[in-house]
């Protein structure tokens, strides 16, 4: 019970009023200090998330620490550490630096909060700090249409989510009298047949719907096109890869956890919604020209294949599957992440070249990038190759564990939908790569639209981050096994 | 010994890396070869030192990798690999020889081309199941490059059908793979990858997977045989090949029919026949097969009578050849085995010329219609001369590798599966109508003025080419060496299938 | 002593081919001088393995190749005769070719592919095996291929190279399946204990071959056999794949002596006699006494012989006369296997044999002096010459001699006469004595053999006056060719003269061929026939019948023949269509049915079909529409957000209503 | 009558009136307000069950509810209004340069 | 007793919800929705979660309805454009 598990949270947060303070004494030249800042923070966070061992409880058990709280905190303040980097040359000069990286860092703290919720309460708090902080960030660029208009979008269907989510949670309150998720379980386990009732249902599904909405599955994935594409590219970075996955851990937890005996329903839901979504996302995926859309899409896809995740039903295999989810969280989290970063450094690039282009993540401004920032498109290749499931790679592993757990179970199960869901999941890897693919060619094949840039040091600091986490998983993934097996192992299934 | 086989393919990967950072093409092209050298330098001192009579793994070397899941580096060579890691060391080099002149991105090109060998070598000597899927992935993406950078005015289709295609069929590999270790893990309780381990713990398995369908075992066959038959390619799963080969570069077409192909026909001899007298039905997964064979034999055969692109005849060619495999590895012989062992051996040796000869005439006339061409030969004698050569040894002449391969094939094949030879010998006539039809109109006859005036092949070129028929030559007049190792394997393989009494 | 170097009899040319091939250029003459030398060193090699033998010694050397196959040399009376006259015939055309050949540019191609041709045709002839024998026949195709293309640019020789290639590819694809036949059946006796081969024997050895006849089962070996009588209609241009071999005349007057006359095409002649103890062995199903498989031979052979010569008639080509000539030869060849196979057993292989050899010097004669007159003329159309007697006198006599020995002319008893005369004469008595034997309609084998007799004479009398006598009927100067081409053309000559005398040593040689090895072959033996004068007398009756009618229509002009030679005459046009079968060949079977309906049919289920309706219509149409469909559901407005999550949240609970609760 | 049943009515009724509001209105100011609607709807529950269950969790949990809904208020106006200064509109219909 | 003021609060607390929605003006709106948050704080008072309503009260309709007019303000062609 030491407190010093706390500390990565306690950090940013401190860290997050500092950056405030600072912000109202120094003057708007100097506040690029700010991002270094922030970026020490979350590194120091980071260390602090691998370094302190140990597990624990505070405040009444509605905040535990434990594997899967761990490593979903690496995830969260991974994808923040890139946004951080990548925003240093993003919002350079920007005035309202100060703002940005302490709404950057609270929604972090949020994201690590729902991370360690052990109580709806909490999880509900959590989710709200993060969400608040990023509605705000995707409006950040106040002058561009865009923005606002993607802000107000996520904001809208955030709320409804909420709402959703809280007429959800106070259903389960009123039906097991708990709010603690322990709680919750032990209510259900005790007694099935509460758990059959139709009301049940109806409670879980606004618990699902509000999830849902974070994790962008379809049909509640609406916003996510839309305000990744208006959001400023970093802030699109951070919601794609981070706060996507603060709906996955919220899920794992509450549903994996806290409806055993209804898993057989909710199994099925879940995967019409994951075989939907992955379909959906790669479809839609492919008429984009907008790369920011397009990545926005594909992560919807990437959001059906980890909510594959909630489909296994034998015990051994559905914590494989939750393992497997993890995995691929965390590789989507920087592969998307650095993805997004790419797209900044295009960004970058077109402005540069004329200040008055509009939609600076067009396709056709990637035409030749390998030749005009080499180092970018490379990452951007291995990313998007990553996200198709190319092995060695991040995103490899973690599909390969699902796909082999969730084939598993319909094997175990001799289930024939299960075996349709994996072969629709497996057309739809080899579909998503004809989108990644339009990308490689512009970069790779045609040719370029202008001289060669020189790529600023902070994004190829963060690209080349995301980069060696792609590969490195990829090519070492026991650690990471281990590590995302373990925090399966915490919802003890 | 030990270390020769990882070493031989890290090489290309290190040369492939110091290939991209190079500036000029010259430095870029000599890192190349001297890479891939290196590799075939290697790979001859392991055929050397191989003890052809027996069938175990050599030079076997292991490395923990993911231990969690039983995940080792494992490679090793016994008969069935070395043959064509021989022959992926010998393709590399002589296509970069071929490509000297490439002017394009050069350094990429050649580094492309390396990783291709990478690829290709991991596939041929990895013994465990997942290192061996992870190769077999990795393949597709330089040559996914390698048409879509350098490749024809419709290589975006292309690209992208080759690279679809031939991943969703290892994804559906991917999923029997997942089963075979399953099953394995359950029945043995440690987690391991090894090829032989789950091959072997395929035989105790059993159930349905959906009942009174169809059975695990048979359905986890199906999408193995699925996976390496699109790759092969087999009929009715090949029409990403002539695309893929019509708009590839050159070399990008020698390697991909050259070795690309044969990882699925490698795919049958290491993991398909070892399980298939195991499987519940195998009678008709036996016909299946030599079905798929035969089909893919004539009906390659006839839509390359129908082609008019040069270069897509003789990709239609590829797919006619690849169907001895099927056929030789279905009528489960040791010599038809090995016969179709070898025609992968010498495909991969003729198959080279063939495309090198289109690249030659594409590159110098300026276009591989048949119609459009017309008396070359006059103007180009020397690569008439070596083009014959290729096209004789692929309609299988007598004298060289290709005839040896086919000859086993047919011969052995006939014990069991007569009726399916008997068709398959009509394919051979046929063969030669279109090889000799296309000599006709493109290279013999009057010299179609149109074309100007054209060079003949370059010194490069040619070398290579004239590699490539010597060895086609070589090896079909002595086919001992190699086709020793086959038969090897290939009794030590079918011993299983007589016990089972699959075959009488 | 020479037998151990029985290899180089094939190596020697092998060796030239690739020295020529690659420093032809800078020697003398396109480096004629190698093969000739080279050709020499097989002859010489050959004469003294035959020294050596004689009598009944056999040369055999075996190396293990591949699996439970074997490279080896059988050299047995067989092979020595045909190994001489390869050699020899080669050589001379190789000499004779120095001066036709001189203004080519592209002579040391000739001379390499030449070499290569005479290489793969010796080792077709001392192969010890029916692998290797089948290998080195493929090569030997295929040196006909290039060098019946040898002017590649006339599209005509491209598109008869072509030709000759895949009709005799129709009939290797059938000897091989033969062979896969034989082989299978091999196996599986060995398999099975009922052969068991003397140690160091491989299975595909004629050897062992003939050790498993009796063990074959009879319907087998039937099957066997036709398909190797397969290979060798291809080869030997027999009915119905005769049609490459007129066709093949585009190639060098050279090629067309040594290969379409002399060499190739007897090959497959050469193969039924090398399996001859098999084709006795099958069963008489059909014919009381007479095997299957012989009488197919005889059928084929029998038919071919008159068939050919009909269109021989009325050819104006002077090779293409030739070429037919050659086709009915060979027919004669076949059928003196096929019926005096079924008579006198192992004999008939030295009839035919003998004919062979015969007719292998008076056509490679005959093509040399059609050489020399197209060399001195620049036509090959006989309507364009005449009288050029006067002016190439070594031509014109000696190929009167070929002619002559074409048309089998000598004295009957007193046995004084051409090569022909003797070697025809066997053949047809043959025929008579199956005729005799079976009755009935066994007869009709002498009638095609007498009919084609006749027939021969007159074509080939046609062409000696028209080109040489007469009125020459174009502006064209002729000279006589000079000494390197003429003095092969007197060798010949000798030969075509004289070689008939040898009969009385040839026959019984070749007798014992097969008792060497070991195989008996029943024949019928002791009925010995005394056909009556005038049936001895017959063939050279109407030889010298065929040369009257040709004297007086084409010398004499005695009959106006403007009538029969129009198109309007069915039967001239159908003899000058060559009873339309170039059409058939490669109009209907080349072209419609095999690229257009076949090819265009394969090509259209997988363009349209597998590749437009499935791939580019079902799936990627479709996914790309439907895709451009639902991206429209994302309308930009918020409210229709709003009201998608919530009805999402409607249909989860409907599924999960339907989902079993 | 005023059961728990009754309350969870009322929520009920109140959260279809604030979800039928979103989906339909055309304002930004009126979508937020009901918005607040859900949000009070989900009150009016966890209220309802704490007092019900006899466990004060519940009210806790509506006051801290209550405090974020007010929260997320302010940021939703602000948005807004930020956009009506660039948009000058609050409609939302017209607001959908993002869309596809 | 309990049930009447139930009911009649309930009533006036669904009325105003479905105000909210149907005024045709803006601001009437916010006053409805007023009227709607103390309807339901006076529910919690039923409930006997008075700290709960009187929270409701401060800063639902003291600061929520506050802001909501004051945003109405700022945009001020909110009113016209729904009249439209």
């Amino acid at each position: 019970m030491s407190y010093l598990l706390l500390l990565p949270e306690l950090l940013l947060i401190s860290l997050a009023l500092v950056i405030v303070l600072l912000g109202l004494m120094i003057s708007d030249r100097s506040k690029n200090l700010l991002g270094y800042l922030s970026a020490g923070g979350l590194l120091a966070s980071i260390v602090f998330i691998l370094a302190i061992k140990g597990e624990g409880s505070f405040f009444y058990d509605a905040f535990v620490v434990d594997p899967l709280s761990q490593i979903f905190k690496l995830i969260f303040a991974v994808v923040s550490l890139l946004a951080v980097i990548a925003s240093v040359t993003y919002f350079k000069g920007s005035r309202n630096q100060d703002e940005y990286y302490a709404l950057l860092l609270l929604a972090t703290v949020g994201m690590m909060v729902v991370a360690s919720a052990n109580d709806l309460v909490a999880l509900f708090v959590g989710f709200e700090l993060a969400s608040m902080a990023t509605y705000v960030l995707a409006g950040f660029e106040k002058r561009n249409p865009a923005s606002l208009e993607a802000a107000l979008k996520y904001f809208v269907i955030g709320s409804l989510s909420s709402a959703l989510m809280l007429f959800g949670m106070s259903l389960v309150y009123g039906i097991t009298g708990y709010t603690s998720i322990p709680g919750i379980i032990e209510f259900f386990t005790t007694n099935p047949q509460a758990a059959t009732g139709a009301i049940n249902i109806v409670a879980m599904l606004f618990l699902v719907a509000g999830f849902a909405f974070k994790m962008a599955l379809v049909p509640f994935h609406m916003w996510a096109p839309d305000t990744y594409e208006g959001s400023p590219t970093v802030v699109s970075a951070l919601l794609a890869a981070g706060s996507k996955k603060m709906g996955f851990v919220a899920a794992f937890k509450v549903l994996v956890l806290a409806l055993v005996a209804m898993r057989a329903d909710i199994q099925l839901a879940f995967a019409v919604l994951a075989v939907v979504t992955m379909t959906y996302g790669n479809i839609v995926a492919i008429s984009q020209r907008s790369i920011k859309r397009m990545l926005a899409y594909s992560s919807i896809a990437q959001a059906g294949y980890i909510s594959l995740a909630f489909v296994a039903i034998t015990p051994e295999m559905s914590q494989m599957a939750i393992g497997g989810g993890i995995l691929l969280a965390l590789g989507h989290a920087l592969m998307k992440g650095g993805a997004f970063i790419a797209v900044a450094v295009v960004g970058y690039m077109v402005l540069s070249d004329n200040r008055n282009v509009k939609n600076t993540d067009d396709l056709e401004h990637f035409a030749g990038l390998g030749k005009r920032a080499p180092i970018t498109a490379f990452a951007m290749l291995v990313f998007l190759l990553a996200l198709a499931g190319i092995p060695p790679s991040a995103g490899f592993i973690g599909k390969f564990v699902i796909f082999y757990s969730i084939t598993v179970d319909a094997v175990i199960q001799a289930s024939g939908w299960m075996l349709f869901i994996v072969i629709v999941a497996i057309l739809n890897s080899a579909l998503s790569i004809y989108y990644y693919a339009r990308v490689i060619r512009y970069m790779y094949v045609l040719p370029p639209a202008g001289e060669r840039i020189k790529e600023p040091t902070p994004y190829v600091v963060a690209i080349v981050l995301a980069l060696i986490g792609t590969i490195g998983i990829g090519v070492y993934p026991e650690p990471f096994i281990q590590m995302a097996m373990d925090a399966a192992k915490v919802l003890g299934v | 010994m030990s270390g020769l086989i990882s070493l031989m393919i890290i090489i290309p990967l290190i040369g492939a890396i110091l290939t991209f950072l190079t500036r000029t093409r010259g430095q870029a092209r000599i890192v190349a070869i001297l890479a891939s050298g290196l590799s075939l330098v290697l790979s001859l001192l392991l055929f050397m030192r191989f003890d052809s009579s027996i069938p175990t793994i050599q030079f076997g070397e292991s490395y923990v990798w993911i231990s969690s899941l039983g995940i080792n580096l494992k490679f090793g060579l016994d008969g069935i690999g070395l043959p064509l890691v021989l022959l992926a060391n010998i393709i590399i080099p002589l296509t970069i020889i071929f490509a000297w002149g490439e002017t394009k991105q050069a350094n990429r090109f050649y580094g492309l081309i390396l990783l291709e060998q990478v690829g290709v070598l991991g596939v041929f000597t990895s013994l465990d199941f997942f290192v061996f899927y992870i190769f077999w992935e990795v393949v597709l993406i330089p040559m996914y490059f390698l048409i879509s950078i350098w490749g024809g005015p419709r290589k975006d289709y292309s690209a992208i059908k080759f690279f679809i295609y031939t991943h969703v069929a290892s994804l559906v590999m991917l999923l029997a793979i997942f089963s075979l270790y399953f099953n394995a893990l359950s029945i043995t309780g440690t987690p391991n990858f090894d090829i032989f381990h789950l091959l072997k713990n395929y035989q105790v398995m059993d159930g349905w997977l959906i009942q009174d369908i169809i059975t695990l075992k048979d359905a986890i066959f199906l999408a193995l045989l699925f996976g390496f038959i699109v790759k092969m390619p087999a009929v009715p799963f090949h029409t990403w090949l002539p695309d893929a080969h019509v708009e590839a570069p050159t070399a990008g077409s020698v390697i991909l029919a050259a070795l690309l192909l044969k990882m699925g026909g490698y795919g049958l001899f290491r993991i398909i026949l070892p399980i298939l007298p195991y499987s519940d039905s195998h009678g008709i997964l036996i016909s299946l097969m030599a079905i798929i064979g035969v089909l893919s034999i004539l009906y390659g055969t006839f839509l390359a009578l129908a082609q008019r692109d040069l270069k897509k005849m003789v990709a239609y060619s590829s797919i006619s050849h690849m169907g001895f495999v099927m056929l030789g590895a279905a009528a489960l012989i040791p010599l038809s085995v090995s016969g179709a062992m070898y025609q992968q051996f010498s495909h991969g040796l003729i198959t080279g010329i063939l495309f090198m000869s289109c690249g030659v005439i594409q590159h110098s006339a300026g276009t591989r219609i048949i119609g459009d061409l017309g008396g070359i030969a006059k103007h180009m004698p020397r690569l008439t001369f070596l083009m014959l050569a290729g096209f004789l040894a692929s309609l299988g002449l007598p004298g060289m590798s290709g005839f040896i391969a086919e000859f086993l094939v047919l011969v052995n094949s006939y014990f069991t599966l007569p009726t399916f030879v008997i068709l398959a010998l009509f394919g051979i006539v046929f063969t030669a109508g279109y090889h000799l039809w296309a000599m006709q109109r493109a290279v013999f006859g009057t010299y179609n003025q149109k074309l100007g005036h054209i060079h003949d092949i370059a010194s490069y070129e040619m070398v290579s080419m004239s590699v490539l028929v010597l060895l086609v030559i070589f090896f079909g007049l002595n086919p001992g060496p190699v086709l020793n190792m086959m038969t090897t394997n290939a009794e030590q393989l079918l011993e299983f299938v007589v016990l089972r009494g699959v075959i009488t | 002593m020479f037998s151990d170097y029985a290899a180089a009899i094939v190596l020697l040319p092998v060796l030239a081919f690739v020295l020529t091939l690659f420093l032809g250029k800078k020697l003398y003459s396109g480096g004629a001088p190698l093969p000739i030398a080279a050709i020499a060193g097989s002859f010489i090699i050959s004469l003294g393995i035959f020294f050596e033998i004689y009598p009944g010694g056999v040369v055999q050397q075996s190396w293990p190749w591949f699996a439970n196959l074997n490279i080896g040399i059988l050299i047995d009376p067989l092979a020595v005769v045909m190994l001489l006259m390869v050699s020899f015939v080669s050589l001379l055309i190789h000499i004779y070719a120095v001066g036709y050949m001189a203004h080519d540019p592209a002579k040391p191609r000739y001379f390499a592919e030449t070499s290569l041709f005479t290489a793969a045709m010796l080792a077709v002839v001392l192969s010890d095996n029916i692998l290797q024998f089948f290998i080195a026949w493929e090569i030997v195709g295929v040196c006909s291929f290039l060098l019946i293309g040898f002017w590649y640019h006339k599209p005509s020789a491209a598109a008869a190279a072509k030709k000759a290639f895949l009709v005799t590819r129709v009939g290797d694809v059938l000897f091989l399946a033969g062979i896969v036949l034989l082989y299978v059946n091999m196996s599986e006796l060995i398999a099975g204990r009922a052969l068991t081969p003397e140690s160091g024997n491989f299975i595909l050895q004629f050897k062992t071959m003939f050790e498993a006849i009796p063990y074959i089962d009879s319907g087998q070996l039937t099957l066997i056999t036709l398909l190797f009588f397969g290979g060798a209609i291809g080869k030997s241009g027999q009915f119905p794949l005769h049609g490459w071999l007129p066709d093949a005349m585009e190639g060098p007057t050279t090629v067309s002596a040594l290969i379409h006359a002399a060499t190739m095409v007897t090959a497959g002649v050469y193969l039924v006699a090398r399996t001859f103890p098999m084709f006795v062995a099958t069963p008489d199903s059909l014919v009381h006494g007479i095997p299957d498989s012989l009488l197919v031979v005889a059928i084929v052979g029998g038919f071919t012989a008159l068939f050919a010569a009909t269109m021989g008639l009325v050819m104006n080509d002077i090779k293409r006369v030739l070429a037919y000539s050659t086709v009915s030869q060979l027919g004669y060849m076949m059928l003196a296997l096929g019926t005096a196979g079924a008579v006198i057993g192992a004999k008939a292989v030295g009839i035919s044999m003998f004919h062979l050899i015969s007719h292998a010097f008076f056509k490679a004669l005959l093509f040399l002096c059609a050489g020399s007159v197209i060399h001195a003329v620049g036509t090959n159309d006989i309507r364009e010459m005449g009288g050029l007697f006067g002016k190439m006198k070594i031509t014109a006599i000696t190929m009167l001699i070929a002619a002559l020995a074409l048309a089998g002319i000598g004295i009957p008893f007193i046995n004084i006469g051409t090569a022909g005369f003797f070697s025809k004469d066997m053949i047809i008595e043959g025929a008579f004595e199956y005729g005799e034997i079976t009755g009935g309609w066994g007869w009709v084998f002498y009638g095609f053999a007498i009919l084609a007799a006749l027939l021969t004479s007159i074509y080939i009398f046609r062409l000696w006056f028209m080109t040489f006598t007469g009125k020459p009927r174009s502006e064209r100067r002729a000279h006589e060719s000079p000494n390197i081409m003429t003095l092969p053309l007197m060798i010949l000559a000798v030969f075509a003269l004289f070689f008939g005398f040898s009969q009385s040593g040839f026959y019984p040689y070749l007798e014992t061929n097969f008792e060497l090895m070991g195989v008996e072959i029943a024949g019928h033996e002791g009925e010995a026939l005394h056909p009556s004068a005038i049936i001895i007398m017959l063939p050279v009756i109407v030889g010298v019948l065929g040369i009257v009618i040709s004297y007086m229509i084409y010398h004499r002009r005695m009959l106006d023949m403007s009538k029969i030679v129009s198109s309007e005459n069915p039967l001239y046009k159908l003899l000058i269509n060559r009873y339309y079968e170039p059409r058939l060949s490669a109009d209907i079977i080349g072209v419609k049915l095999t690229h257009d309906v076949a090819a265009q049919s394969g090509e259209f289920v997988d363009r349209k079909i597998i590749d437009g309706l499935v791939i580019d219509n079902i799936i990627s149409s479709t996914l790309f529409q439907v895709g451009e469909v639902i991206r429209k559901l994302q309308t930009g407005v918020v409210q229709n957000y709003a009201a998608i999550t919530l009805l999402g949240v409607g249909l989860l609970i409907l599924l999960l209503k339907i989902g079993g609760m | 009558m005023a059961d728990l049943y009754s309350y969870l009515l009322v929520a009920i009724i109140i959260f279809t009136i604030g979800s039928y509001g979103i989906i339909t209105q055309r304002s930004g100011i009126k979508i937020l307000m009901c918005i607040e609607l859900l949000l009070n709807a989900a009150n009016i529950n966890l209220v309802a069950f704490s007092s019900f269950n006899g466990s004060a969790t519940g009210q806790v949990f509506a006051l801290f509810s209550i405090a974020i809904a007010a929260a997320e208020a302010a940021i939703g106006f602000a948005i807004l209004i930020a956009l009506f200064r660039i948009r000058d509109t609050i409609n939302l219909d017209n607001i959908n340069i993002l869309r596809w | 007793m309990v049930d009447t003021v139930f009911l009649i609060i309930s009533i006036f607390t669904i009325f105003s919800s479905i105000m909210v929605i149907l005024s045709k003006k803006i601001v009437h709106s916010a006053v409805y929705l007023a009227g709607s948050l103390i309807g339901t704080a006076g529910l919690f008072i039923l409930l006997k979660a008075e700290f709960v309503a009187w929270v409701q009260v401060l800063v639902y309709v003291g600061a929520v309805v506050t802001l909501i007019l004051f945003t109405i303000m700022l945009t001020g062609k909110g009113e016209d454009e729904h009249a439209n």
